[in-house]
């Protein structure tokens, strides 16, 4: 079982929910994130003074899946968030031990979906 | 002989009499000067409220300038083209009493000034007020996605010409007036002449990006209820000012009735728009509900002074039934107006000048039906004019991108709330 | 001879000079109106403040329609049981002049009406916006956790006749007003009455889960300060027209007076419940001076035109301790009142009575008392026999779960603050 | 002999005819009063917007306790400090006339006094929601970083003793009044004292950390841009009291040429601060916008009454231009002012007086220019004595990492926004 | 050392904390998160047009613990959590390496408590 | 390639991303937390209610850095986030199995920087 974290762009969350869709991925988490990354930030001015905002709006997404979906679902992130621009964001992958689905008690790759 | 006498000291005392009569009335007008004034932020928060928060700095700052180009416009030519007198250029069609301000030297602009009941200077600053109205219209159905210069150039052309010329037809004594075309404070030369601009730009501008995908049409929620029930409530506030001071007096019978028939429109929309929004969407509808009550009050803005009671509650629960009909109407036609002023200014507002016609005794439905589909064709041609000449010129939309973004980073490099976390992937 | 014509010609002028104070005090009066409407906006703002975020469609809902049922309801029934001249069922404890407005014919309605001070139109607009904050002072005790539905009959009912029956008694010429007892502007028969009404709703409803867990209070915070400021503000400007408008008339010795003892008792409000809440919780409690405005305001209104200046900084000082003790020992009987309307309306209302028997040249501490008495049986059983009834049949209070995921979703299916991450897991 | 008797006649009805206007002049001032109160929570609304959502409950706790303090420190000595009659101690510099209100029995207290426009009470409470606001300008101006004892014991001296003295030089027929110093409603008197004020303050407590890091001048955002503008909108709103009030009567002519130059100095004062900051930060700024309207109010305050249109369309363009230079300036000097107070109405006050002396018939400038200096070396010395006092005694700054944690918490133990989810590192 | 990251209901947070508490873990981090799950969302209605809200607002807890604790931690989370409803939620576990107390820039277990 | 998680003070952040730079660490993502640890919550009072705040404002950060870059990394967030204090924070280090930057499809230690 693997953990995917994936930073992606605010609005590209609905296409790579389609994408993941598609590739019957219905599960994840999203949270609210500032991204600091090859991007450049952005100016704002406010009462005449101008400041740099580097921290960027971004969107973390947790999917946890059973290692034999790690690929498809790579894909589909990326099919889903790609822009080919800079800011594009990125995509973690990392071990998971285990996976409990509280309702149920269930554990393992059981629960994962 | 004492007869004689008597008589000076009687008409001394009339002209005292009518000396506080007149301060008394044009006190009035000034007060609801302050009235319609809060209409602009009633308008302001409404429109902020209705919207998402990463386009409320942009929405702001239009509302704060509208109001600025509004009334210097008006200051400018506005009032004299309204007001032309008997400058007619074009005979009844179009005025023009010459740039700026002048105001007739001491009684001419005082107690003589219009029959005695206000200043040259009150009757200025009340219908400057009115002016900026229709132009604030507009500014909430291009709302999230038209690039400010743009609107700020077709607020200056639209407020300063568009709007008071077709009002002088009407209130400045041009052809429709001579008709009999009865238009009270404002329903066409105000709601409907804002609407039709808002039409044009919805037509031109397209719907927000993701707000009709695949056949579907989107809701995009709007990001602050109890700002948008801050500006209900304070344009209801400021709807006192409007149509009672249009009074232009505070004549006791006719103030008294317009507040009340104001006030039970306004209510009776309320009533109806809840039932049948919650008959349609199975859901008691906030927006809706809020909606209804502009309905209401748009709907008697033509006719408060000359119905009953009894008929303004009908034509408010009329109100309120064909402004939900209308927001989803639109919807289905896919001209997305994010903050409902279509249904709410240019539907509602025609229904009044024709429930005029209906309801008002000597006033004749094909006279207010010759007056909407007049002011209908001359509002909506010279706004397409303007948003279309600045389409191919300037261009009227932000880039797809700084949309997605939102217009206050965009546009203003200024957030609405900074520090909050505001999660939005529309 | 020439004696007479010269009377003749005073007389006339009399006429003439009596129609300008009737205009002038007329428009007051619906000036009052405006500023009295307003305060709806001043209870919505206010109850959404100080609840949390996921009710706040629920509250600013039920702000907007209770407008319109009390306005509705008061055209169609609760204008002529209030006043019901002499058509009394029930001696001087009931009566009903008809359903809906009939505006007296001519000079009737207007100059004749009432004594020459207002006309029937802006008796009734006056008096109408009255009536529906009764009902809202109850939205705010009962919210977070009231059924929508069953909150709209209780207010038609409560609102369109429990509320004018009361009133009948004292602002009718009802057996009340014969004692002689005193309410100016309505801490009896607005505050105390809303107030009644809520103690019923509270009992019956009981707390918000979460309020009270294994015998401790905790404090479930509202979720904007800001608006509860603005709301608090916008209370205490139409409190001008609530206080006020009950001089119908303009008259400049009273109106004055009104003003400075109406506006000395608020701020001597704010400054005593700081000191309160200060040494009680050691901290400068916003929340709390926020009550105490308020509280000074509802001291006051029973004899705001009675009291000199001095009276009413005693009057006001002893509302702010009041209302935080009160707060707190609401608590303490779990009692839960979100936005404290008990403590401000019920318990201030009752001090304001009484404060005008202590205070009031000529006005009886018993007569007060009698009133306070018989007008709290009778509004509280009223609101409990309905909510009573509302509970066995279609039930008062959301599901638990709804209650947890918050109103807004559960009975509106809309959020406040769409986009904001909100965190609140109470 | 009828010629007699008619002129007795006659002159009763004179009688009743003052006695009408009076009743009229009396309304509008306290109409005015209402319009000035509302400007408290515009002061509450706007600063709360332009600071941080952390200090927000300490924002608005402070703007409540300010209104407050004000007018109960304008009854116990303001008033009469202010306007001493003849008492005066120091001959033209200062006077007492004695504590608390006395109001003069009968019409002496009516009719009689001050010349028939308006009553004693009416004259205190007008008076007293203006001494308010000189308070309010420097609580926005040393917010998110004062202690907050410290603030109320300063507001009290403030407010109860320096504001009064430096007003009776002018309004209460001292020196300055009779140099011949003008000032209409209050550019010098209410806004730069207060502005004098909070240029003390802002010395003496340093910026707010993280203002200035490493040379450079750090943008600290205001948390809620909707906030903001509502706090603009409510001030203007207020002016048309403030400015209007201050014609002291109803007169049709004054009253609306005031109505007419207020506005259009505020609309120049947008227009101009617009395209002065686009010019310079290359983006439209909704704050700067904002404060530019603030700026057209405060630089027509001295003469509203006294220049033609176009002079007060003038007055506002320059206001507009020097408000956003004000601002960029005093940030260059390290003047860390959270809202702009010190530009807007110390600048803009300041540069309302002088013009006054340009444009107003029979106004001396070097008579202006006096004044300017003497008030402000009056009331920055006074402020920064009591500051000074404070600051070496009870401490005038919070702790470091209770700023930055924010006073919400630190003083107060509230959050303005329980629930939503913050972010802010600064 | 291992890293627990939980789903669960927002209005479970209370009963879940007192659960811990009983457990004698006190340390834990929580913010708030957007979930897909198996629960079905709600519908919205905004001015008359339906809205499917998909992502439904859960809170994120993650609790850092020693590896003997991971089996106490994970029955309390349950007891708290639990409703036997669709929505109640998951728990990860992943392998946490090092951990590091600022303060005292202590390592490894002792650092985690 | 590890990630490493930090909870440190909100008002540290500034401190801690310069440290960083100046370890050439240039990529973060910042989301905010409530954390309950060894420190003590503070009281808040709301209508004469004493309430005890113990979840406080956090701030987490998420730092993917190749394997030799840990020791660094940790290091720079200490030396920004210390003052000695309860409440400082922690740091926690976990594997990460893989990295793609979505832009360019890149996997691996290329991807992260
Ligand atoms: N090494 C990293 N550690 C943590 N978060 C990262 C890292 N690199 C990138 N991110 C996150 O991914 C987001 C997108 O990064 P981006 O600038 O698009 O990278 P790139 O230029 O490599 O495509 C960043 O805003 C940040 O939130
Ligand atoms: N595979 C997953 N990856 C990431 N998050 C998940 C996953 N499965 C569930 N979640 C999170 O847990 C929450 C609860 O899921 P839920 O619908 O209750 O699952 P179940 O029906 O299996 O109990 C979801 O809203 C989501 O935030
Ligand atoms: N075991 C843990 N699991 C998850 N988060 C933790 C853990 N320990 C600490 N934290 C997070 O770190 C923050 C800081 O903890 P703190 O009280 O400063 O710890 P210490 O007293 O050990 O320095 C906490 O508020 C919490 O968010």
């Amino acid at each position: 079982m693997k953990l995917i974290i994936a930073y992606i762009k605010v609005e590209r969350l609905n296409a790579v929910k389609q994408e993941l869709y598609k590739n019957e991925i219905y599960k994840m988490s999203v949270t609210n994130a500032l991204g600091c990354g090859q991007q450049r930030g952005y100016h704002e001015t406010y009462r005449g003074t101008d400041v740099e905002v580097n921290l960027l709006k971004k969107l973390r997404l947790e999917i946890a899946v059973n290692s034999e979906f790690v690929e498809q679902t790579i894909a589909a992130i990326i099919r889903g968030a790609k822009t080919a621009e800079i800011g594009d964001g990125k995509i973690f992958i990392m071990p998971l031990e285990g996976c409990i689905r509280i309702r149920t008690e269930e554990r393992g790759e059981e629960a994962i979906g | 002989m004492f007869l004689g006498i008597s008589s000076v000291k009687a008409a001394e005392s009339n002209v005292m009499l009518s000396e506080q009569m007149f301060t008394l009335n044009n006190l009035w007008i000034l007060i609801a000067t302050v009235l319609v004034f809060i209409m602009h932020l009633g308008f302001a928060t409404l429109e902020a409220g209705l919207t998402r928060a990463k386009n409320c700095v942009n929405i702001l700052f239009k509302n704060v300038m509208t109001v600025a180009i509004g009334l210097l416009t008006f200051a400018l030519v506005g009032f004299n083209i309204m007001y032309p007198g008997n400058e007619w250029t074009i005979v009844k069609w179009f005025g023009f009493a010459g740039f700026g301000l002048n105001c007739p030297e001491g009684a001419a602009g005082l107690i003589n000034y219009n029959g005695g009941n206000y200043s040259y200077y009150a009757d200025f600053i009340f219908q400057g007020m009115f002016a900026a109205t229709a132009a604030t219209i507009i500014s909430g159905a291009v709302a999230e996605r038209m690039k400010l210069t743009s609107y700020l150039i077709f607020c200056t052309l639209f407020v300063g010409i568009v709007y008071p010329i077709v009002g002088s037809w009407g209130w400045g004594g041009g052809w429709l007036s001579d008709l009999g075309f009865k238009d009270f404070a404002g329903s066409a030369f105000v709601h409907s002449v804002g609407g039709w601009g808002a039409l044009a730009g919805v037509m031109l501008l397209g719907p927000r990006s993701g707000k009709y995908v695949l056949n579907q049409s989107k809701a995009i929620m709007g990001h602050n209820m109890p700002l948008a029930a801050i500006g209900v409530f304070m344009l209801w506030m400021g709807w006192f000012g409007f149509n009672g001071g249009s009074v232009f007096s505070a004549d006791p019978e006719a103030l008294s009735l317009v507040f009340v028939t104001t006030t039970m429109s306004a209510v009776a929309g309320i009533a109806t728009a809840n039932i049948t929004s919650w008959i349609i969407s199975k859901k008691p509808d906030l927006s809706m509900v809020l909606n209804g009550c502009l309905a209401g009050l748009v709907g008697i803005t033509a006719c408060a002074d000359a119905v009953t009671v009894n008929e303004s509650l009908i034509i408010g629960a009329v109100s309120g039934v064909i402004v939900v009909l209308a927001v989803l109407g639109f919807d289905k036609v896919r001209l997305d107006d994010p903050v409902g002023a279509l249904s709410v200014h240019l539907v509602c507002g025609t229904w009044s000048v024709l429930a005029t016609g209906i309801f008002c005794e000597g006033i004749s439905f094909a006279t207010q039906l010759i007056g909407v589909v007049v002011i209908g064709i001359v509002s909506f041609a010279s706004a397409y004019a303007i948003f279309g000449v600045l389409k191919v010129t300037l261009g009227i939309r932000v880039h797809k991108e700084e949309e997605l973004r939102g217009l206050d980073i965009g546009e203003h490099g200024l957030e609405s709330y900074s520090g909050f976390q505001i999660f939005d992937c529309q």
